[in-house]
């Protein structure tokens, strides 16, 4: 998809939903806190999807075991910042970062590394077979969940917010959480990164006709193997670090956090349709945004939101918004 | 007369055979076999599960539908013999109308998701009957005053089979006959008749056109199969059996929950349970859910003794502990698509026909 | 007879089928040719059902079939092979076959509806395959499974599926291509048979001319999707559009790259 | 004919898929810069032959070898890397990508589609003017002949030195086939060695150069094309027809 | 018969596979304790056999029927949830032996689904929701409740409810039990709050997934807001940290109750693991004492009926002090704990301090079932 024919609907229902619920929310400035919370909220899931847009979107592998790579960053930060006490208990901001971003950076690194193993042993006999990849997916997720358990043990593990990024910014009359300004500005960087990578170089491409034709591609000289696994990779370091998100919008991790996000990330990719970052991200926002309106308005509807929000794209556009991959 | 009982789909190996003889026999006489009260009870789930898997498979394997939403049919099957009987008392009547209301939902709901099904390509619909799944946990979790919520239903059966109906003073070849016993042979005549019903439709005209949709639903409708009708059909069928398995359970455990008959967890070990079976056999479904069900069941006893021999190595017990037992059920998924890609059965039946060498 | 009315399709901005209206009768084999991306497969498909017409109408036999389903239409009585293989990889050669016997035939089993026989039962079914396995050539492979068949001998087995539908109206799409000399003519021949017997009306794709001249009883053109040139074949391929646009009776040759 | 001049040369090459046994022990000899025809009825072997070449399938005995160096081990990528491009027998377009981004892929220096090399795209054109009028559509979309035309436009996107085509005429119009023909011979002038799997005797005798004919899985006779363009008795023995 | 035999049913592992091992851990201790470190009880040995439920109520229920059928027990303990308790209940009556539940809390337990052979030590949701209740009931309070949508929650607030003399209860959120973000119903619970007068609660009961302190984030002291809610494991007690001052009522804090059984224990807890007991630890250990106190009681006589005559009105001392079973419905009359939060840099969590000590009399939990 080029600027050239940009499809612009899909951008609009971003907008649109928000301006509908307006007059039924009635006040201003719980519109205000509920719109901001719902797009922040989205961006959070976007971090935490984004691995899955390459992983399932792009690579189409159903993979059940995302969620473990969400969950072990989540228990690294808990392990790294637990170590750093005195940058994580000051209130200065930029202390809070410094403790943060190697957490972040930890997270991401050694989800990659376990994502490398994962990718040989559980991933690599299964490409382009789907019932397969979900069982041995499933499989590799409740080993990976279990080894949390033996590493980091059963329980809840608290992973307090940093001070500086506890409370909120008064916006007038409506409040608008710190910590979520915080997400919205990683999952911009994610979003701007992933985006600029597919549409920059060949990779997308080759990762999708090689998803059609494995051998074609490698009969054109490419080493479509060594792809896959980088770019298998990049999508658990990606979950790594939503994890280290969600852990610190949760302030706490459970070694089944992992599985709790699996059908909400799921959810989100159909919405954007396989393969678009950008599908992601408006997927993300809708889920983000029907949650706080619907838990607004009607809260016993607020559980069936997200499938009533799939179902209704899917009636609109049955591949999802804006389908890359033509699965 | 047995290629008719089996509809002439022979097991195809002798191996196969000889197992399938073993399992019939061994749940046969399982309450004299194996005593006591935890193997009878997983010979029960064998039973159940036997008949869910199968009718997984007639979707799965004859088919080519992906569905996370069979146990959605299992848990209304249940859920209709709780309700039933919570409400209008332990009677043969109840069961009755519990087990023929459930197969009325069963019936409708499949028809709605079998017609979706059409709309949406492959993976979407497997993502969405997994949403659907979830969110009709969720929803008989919700209605409390109706299914108990998160803490389901406790219910009694039939005098006739309940376990404190015990006709005989003296035991029979050192077994107690009273209801549990009754209620297990009922199951054994529901799950035979069942499976075997299963068997036939799968060998029928139509269990062909299934498999012919399932190799090229486009090629399908070429020649002259409406492919809506046949998967709808497909999908029915196969909702009314797990119904079936669903009242089974219902019938055997006395107890129906959201954890017990809707989970995510159930689903997936009847994925499981027929991939290591052998997909689009049928047979695969007895076989993979002896399996499982005995190794999932006895996993942790064997951990303990495995755990215990190794206390010497701290990390290989802790490994080994009972506890972890998931990690080596999470194996077993691992492995068994490694070494079992097209199951027991197809390899069995592979081993048969493989020129020699 | 089969005729289509003012037959359209259009993709986007593309017409692939543009208003084409012919009639075909039973006992003539009409060749369709043309360049490719004439829109000769989107006819086909058009008339099959694969594809909805944007605008036009198909008639068998007077009945109007427009807007009725695939599996419809072959059970009214439409037939096609199709250009790109396009088979039930998994089952063997002979399965392949029965199935779409199994599709014709009313009899017992109902065409598939039938849940509760047993299919091995239906012996008659079995030999009527087994007979049409025979006549492509194929009988040494029949119980092979269909994805490890050599290309060649895919194109025969898709072949034999049309022919066990025994359809009204055969549309055959290239039939021979990819198929080796010595095999090409079993499949010609069949087709030839067919042609005698005189209810039949036969469709032909077909790029080569000689088999064309052959067999065809006429001719019709598409370009562009328009209906070109319709007529005997000694006239349709003597005129110029066919000469020019299709044979490429060129005056230049390309340049080659720098 | 030395072997300096073989580009390719393959000796007892035995081929398995899974428990079959497909090719017993095929040679084959493709001389540097002229068109080899690789003929044989259906079920021969060729098509085997040329994924075995490419490593697509493995050869379980015998040698492959390019320029003297045996290849048989070499994995696909790092065949291709040599200098071949191969057009399957199924054409291998990728249907979800556009026309250009099939050739773009093909094009292994250019990062978009402005780094083709443009004059060459000029000359794909002519040849095989689908490929222009299609270019921004999803390959899939496009008929039979049209994707054949890309399949082939995207192996000669980029010069090599070794063509593998496996049935390249198969649903093509007459006159794109003679654009083809024109094609390979100014490939075949600039240098190009063309490996060719056919079963249009007519194109196959307008191109080709060296002969060899396969039957149940074995080469049964190799020569020059000249010399089986004239023996007629030898055309029905090994292919069951006289050109 | 020179064993006594208990079987210890609850969630080895599944999702509540920490809470399940406290319960265990204070079992054992407990036994230990009471037997004087001998495990004999009338020179019957005591022997605990350990089912796993997996937190799955078939499975337990199939677990205990094992237990009491084929290994012979003689009474069994637990389980964790009360999903797995409900469907448990029946299999004690078809066998005629004591189930001592533990830590499951649903009323219905000793309520509408109770039988003869059921006690419980640990508390049922009435005494958490009632002690909350009489915590934080003041006159000149205005009240708000958040709550997991489902019989739980709605069943605790209800409890709280009814106890609630003083306050004036405004508005009750459910919200679904995997809610993640709390923003909408905080919303909604700051539009109902905001405008009342005097001091302003919101209590929270909340059990599992989501983390619903998050609504404090929101700023909710712009508006004189407080946040209310119950006691709970020490790692979930870690949010309670932000919330310096804040009031409710606990079942258990190991700092709290002052009793030797409780000192006992918490130094045995420290000797084997380096850190206090924890909320269910203390749970097991009171079920152990129950068992052995009720066996000292029967002479070693594991008799249902004897069994259930020297239990009804038993009185026995636990770490929480002395617990009654209550004849009614055998559930264990015991003391809560009114607490306020401190923040201690020492400690991980909030420290709960004891406001004071809600005395069994003080409370008046309900009688459900039908005798
Ligand atoms: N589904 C579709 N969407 C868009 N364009 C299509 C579609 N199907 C066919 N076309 C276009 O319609 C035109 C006609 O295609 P068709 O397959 O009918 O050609 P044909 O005459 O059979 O050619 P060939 O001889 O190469 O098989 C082509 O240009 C093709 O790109
Ligand atoms: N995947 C496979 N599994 C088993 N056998 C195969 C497989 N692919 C090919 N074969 C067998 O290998 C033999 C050679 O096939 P191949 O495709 O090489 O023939 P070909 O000469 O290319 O024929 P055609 O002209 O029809 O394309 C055939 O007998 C075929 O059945
Ligand atoms: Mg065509
Ligand atoms: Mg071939």
């Amino acid at each position: 998809m080029s600027a050239r024919d940009l499809d612009w609907k899909p951008l609009a229902l971003v907008p649109l939903l928000a301006l509908a619920t307006l007059p039924l929310v009635g006040s201003p400035s719980t519109w205000l806190t509920l719109t901001v919370a719902g797009l922040a909220m989205g961006m959070i899931i976007f971090i935490i999807a984004s691995g899955l847009t390459l992983v399932f979107g792009l690579m189409d592998v159903l993979n059940f075991g995302h969620g473990v790579f969400i969950a072990l960053g989540a228990f690294v930060a808990t392990s790294v910042l637990g170590s750093m006490g005195d940058w994580t208990g000051s209130s200065e901001l930029w202390r809070n970062l410094v403790a943060v971003l190697p957490a972040m950076l930890v997270a991401m690194l050694v989800a990659g590394a376990v994502g490398l193993a994962f990718e040989r042993f559980i991933v690599r006999p299964v490409y382009g077979q789907h019932l397969k990849q979900i069982l041995i997916t499933m499989g590799g997720m409740i080993i990976g969940e279990e080894l949390i358990k033996v590493i980091w043990g059963p329980q809840q593990i608290p992973l307090p917010l940093p001070e500086g990024m506890k409370g909120a910014w008064l916006l007038g009359d409506a409040a608008v959480e710190k910590y979520r300004v915080v997400a919205v500005l990683v999952g911009l960087a994610v979003f701007a990164l992933l985006a600029w990578t597919l549409a920059r170089t060949k990779v997308g491409l080759l990762i999708r006709a090689g998803v059609q034709d494995r051998e074609m591609v490698e009969s054109l000289g490419y080493r479509i193997r060594r792809l896959f696994i980088g770019v298998f990779v990049a999508g658990s370091a990606l979950a790594g670090l939503g994890g280290v998100m969600w852990g610190l919008y949760q302030q706490s991790v459970v070694p089944q956090m992992g599985a709790q996000v699996n059908i909400l990330i799921f959810i989100v990719i159909i919405i954007g349709g396989l393969g678009s970052t950008g599908g992601a991200l408006i997927g993300a926002l809708l889920v983000g945004l029907m949650a706080n309106y619907t838990g607004f308005l009607v809260p016993k509807a607020a559980l069936f939101s997200n499938i009533a929000l799939m179902v209704a794209v899917l009636l609109w556009r049955p591949q999802g918004v804006y389908p890359v991959a033509n699965r | 007369m047995m290629n008719r009982i089996l509809s002439g789909d022979r097991p195809g190996s002798r191996v196969l055979a000889v197992l399938l003889l073993a399992i019939f026999f061994g749940l046969a006489l399982a309450p004299f076999l194996f005593p006591g009260i935890k193997a009878l009870n997983v010979a029960a789930k064998v039973l159940v599960f036997v008949v869910l898997v199968a009718s997984f498979d007639l979707l799965l394997g004859y088919t080519g539908i992906v569905s996370f939403a069979h146990t959605m049919f299992f848990g209304i099957g249940a859920y209709g013999i709780a309700i039933a009987t919570t409400r209008l008392g332990p009677t043969w009547g109840a069961l009755a109308v519990g087990t023929l209301g459930a197969l009325l939902l069963s019936l409708l709901l499949s028809l709605a998701v079998g017609l979706f099904s059409l709309r949406v390509r492959a993976i979407f619909f497997a993502m969405i009957t997994l949403a659907v799944a979830a969110a009709f946990q969720t929803l008989a979790s919700q209605l409390s005053d109706f299914t108990g919520g998160e803490d389901g239903l406790t219910f009694r059966m039939p005098a006739l089979l309940s376990p404190s109906f015990e006709p005989f003073e003296d035991d029979f070849l050192g077994v107690t006959v009273d209801g549990r016993l009754i209620s297990y042979y009922l199951l054994f005549a529901a799950a035979t008749l069942l499976v075997l019903a299963l068997l036939r439709i799968v060998n029928s005209p139509f269990g062909r056109v299934l498999q012919a949709i399932r190799e090229n639903e486009f090629r399908a409708e070429a020649i002259g199969y409406r492919v809506v009708v046949y998967r709808t059909l497909s999908s029915v069928i196969s909702a009314l059996f797990a119904t079936l398995a669903g009242c089974m359970l219902a019938v055997w455990l006395r107890y129906n929950g959201p954890d017990t008959s809707l989970s995510f967890e159930i689903m997936m070990d009847v994925l499981l349970i027929v991939v290591i079976g052998g997909m689009g056999t049928i047979y695969g479904a007895a076989i993979g859910a002896v399996l499982f069900l005995v190794a999932q069941s006895y996993l942790q006893d064997l951990l303990r003794i495995g755990s215990e021999a190794t206390s010497g190595l701290p990390w290989l017990a802790a490994l080994l502990s009972p506890d972890r037992w998931l990690l080596w059920l999470g194996l077993l998924f691992v492995l068994s698509v490694y070494y079992f890609p097209t199951g027991v059965v197809g390899r069995l039946r592979a081993a048969r026909a493989r020129p020699p060498a | 007879m089969l005729e289509t009315r003012d037959l359209s399709v259009r993709f986007g901005g593309h017409v692939a089928v543009d208003g084409v209206s012919c009639a075909f009768a039973p006992g003539t084999l009409t060749a369709i040719v043309g360049p490719n991306g004439a829109g000769k497969t989107t006819y086909f498909n058009l008339i099959s059902g694969q594809l909805k017409a944007s605008s036009g109408q198909v008639l068998l036999g007077g009945r109007d079939l427009s807007g009725l389903p695939a599996s419809t239409r072959t059970r009214a009585g439409l037939g096609r092979a199709f250009q790109l293989t396009n088979l039930f990889p998994g089952l063997s050669v002979l399965e392949n076959v029965r199935l779409a016997v199994q599709a014709t035939h009313d009899g017992r089993h109902r065409r598939g509806l039938n849940l509760w026989s047993v299919w091995s039962d239906h012996r008659q079914l079995t030999e009527r395959a087994a007979a049409i396995v025979d006549s492509v050539a194929l009988a040494a492979r029949r119980d092979a499974p269909v994805s490890s068949l050599p290309h060649g001998d895919q194109r025969k087995l898709e072949v034999a599926l049309l022919m066990a539908l025994e359809p009204q109206v055969y549309m055959f799409d290239e039939p021979t291509a990819g198929m080796s000399h010595d095999e090409a003519p079993v499949i010609l021949e069949l087709i030839r048979k067919l042609k005698a017997d005189r209810a039949k009306t036969i469709l032909l794709v077909e790029h080569k001319m000689d088999v064309v001249r052959e067999l065809a009883d006429r001719i019709i053109v598409l370009t562009n999707g328009q209906l070109v040139a319709d007529g005997a074949p000694a006239e349709v391929i003597a005129s110029p559009v066919v000469q020019q646009a299709y044979l490429g009776v060129r005056e230049s040759a390309a340049g080659e790259p720098a | 004919m030395s072997a300096a001049d073989l580009l390719l040369e393959l000796r007892g090459v035995h081929t398995h898929i899974g428990a079959y046994h497909i090719l017993h022990g095929v040679d084959l000899a493709v001389p540097r810069g002229q068109v080899t025809l690789l003929l044989g009825r259906n079920g021969a072997g060729k098509t085997t032959l040329l994924r075995t070449i490419m490593g697509l399938w493995r050869a379980s005995q015998g040698s492959v070898q390019w320029q003297g160096r045996d290849i048989a081990r070499l994995a696909t990528p790092q065949i291709a890397q040599l200098g071949i491009a191969y057009v399957p027998e199924n054409m291998g377009v990728f249907a979800d990508l556009t026309v250009q981004e099939n050739l773009l892929l093909a094009a292994r220096g250019a990062r978009n589609a402005q780094q083709i090399d443009g004059a060459r795209l000029a000359w794909i054109f002519q040849l095989f003017p689908a490929v222009e009028k299609f270019w921004h559509h999803p390959a899939g979309k496009l008929s039979g002949g049209q994707k054949q035309m890309v399949a082939v436009a995207r192996a000669i996107v980029e010069p090599r030195d070794l063509l593998i085509v496996d049935e390249p005429s198969k649903g093509l119009a007459p006159s794109i086939i003679n654009n083809m023909i024109d094609a390979f011979a100014q490939l075949k002038a600039g240098g190009v060695t063309i490996l060719l799997v056919e079963q249009n005797l007519n194109f196959a005798q307008r191109l080709g150069d060296g002969v060899a004919v396969m039957d149940n899985g074995r080469t049964v006779h190799t020569g020059s094309m000249a010399e089986l363009a004239g023996d007629a008795a030898l055309q029905r023995s090994l292919l069951g027809l006289t050109l | 018969q020179s064993e006594i035999r208990i079987a210890h049913v609850y969630s080895k592992t599944g999702p509540l596979e920490a809470y399940g091992k406290q319960t265990q851990t204070g079992l054992m201790m407990g036994l230990n304790y009471a037997t004087g470190g001998t495990m004999m009880v009338n020179g019957k040995k005591l022997v605990v056999l350990e089912k796993d439920d997996q937190g799955k109520p078939d499975l337990g229920k199939s677990l205990l029927a094992a237990a009491y059928s084929d290994d012979k027990a003689d009474l069994a303990v637990g389980p964790t949830s009360s999903g797995v308790a409900l469907a448990m209940l029946p299999v004690a009556e078809e066998y005629k032996k004591i189930l001592l539940v533990e830590p499951a809390v649903a009323d219905s337990i000793t309520g509408d689904k109770w039988n003869k052979y059921i006690f419980r030590t640990g508390r049922n949701s009435s005494q958490d929701a009632i002690s909350n209740a009489v915590a934080i009931d003041k006159p000149g309070v205005t009240i708000a409740t958040l709550a997991q949508d489902y019989a739980f929650g709605r069943d605790g607030v209800k409890a709280f409810k009814d106890a609630l003399k003083n306050a004036k209860l405004v508005h009750e959120e459910y919200l679904p039990t995997n809610t993640t973000d709390f923003t909408a119903g905080a919303q909604r619970l700051v539009d109902k709050l905001k405008d009342q007068p005097g001091r302003k609660i919101i209590w929270i009961v909340w059990a599992g997934a989501g983390n619903p302190f998050k609504i404090a984030d929101m700023d909710l002291k712009r508006y004189g807001i407080e946040i209310a809610t119950g006691g709970n494991i020490l790692p979930a007690m870690a949010s309670y940290k932000n919330f310096p001052g804040m009031e409710g009522a606990t079942y258990y804090y190991f700092g709290i109750p002052k009793n030797p059984v409780n000192e006992a224990m918490v130094a045995a807890h420290y000797r084997e693991f380096k850190s206090p007991p924890d909320f269910f630890t203390a749970g097991g250990f009171s079920a152990a004492m129950a068992v052995v106190t009720a066996l000292k009681k029967t002479g070693g006589d594991t008799k249902a009926n004897t069994l259930i005559k020297a239990m009804e009105g038993m009185s026995f001392e636990t770490p929480k002090g002395t617990m009654t079973f209550r004849k009614e419905d055998h559930q264990a009359m015991q003391s809560m704990y009114h607490f306020k939060i401190k923040v201690d840099p020492a400690f991980a969590w909030g420290v709960p301090e004891l406001v004071r000590e809600i005395k069994p009399e003080e409370m008046q939990i309900p009688i459900r079932n039908q005798r």
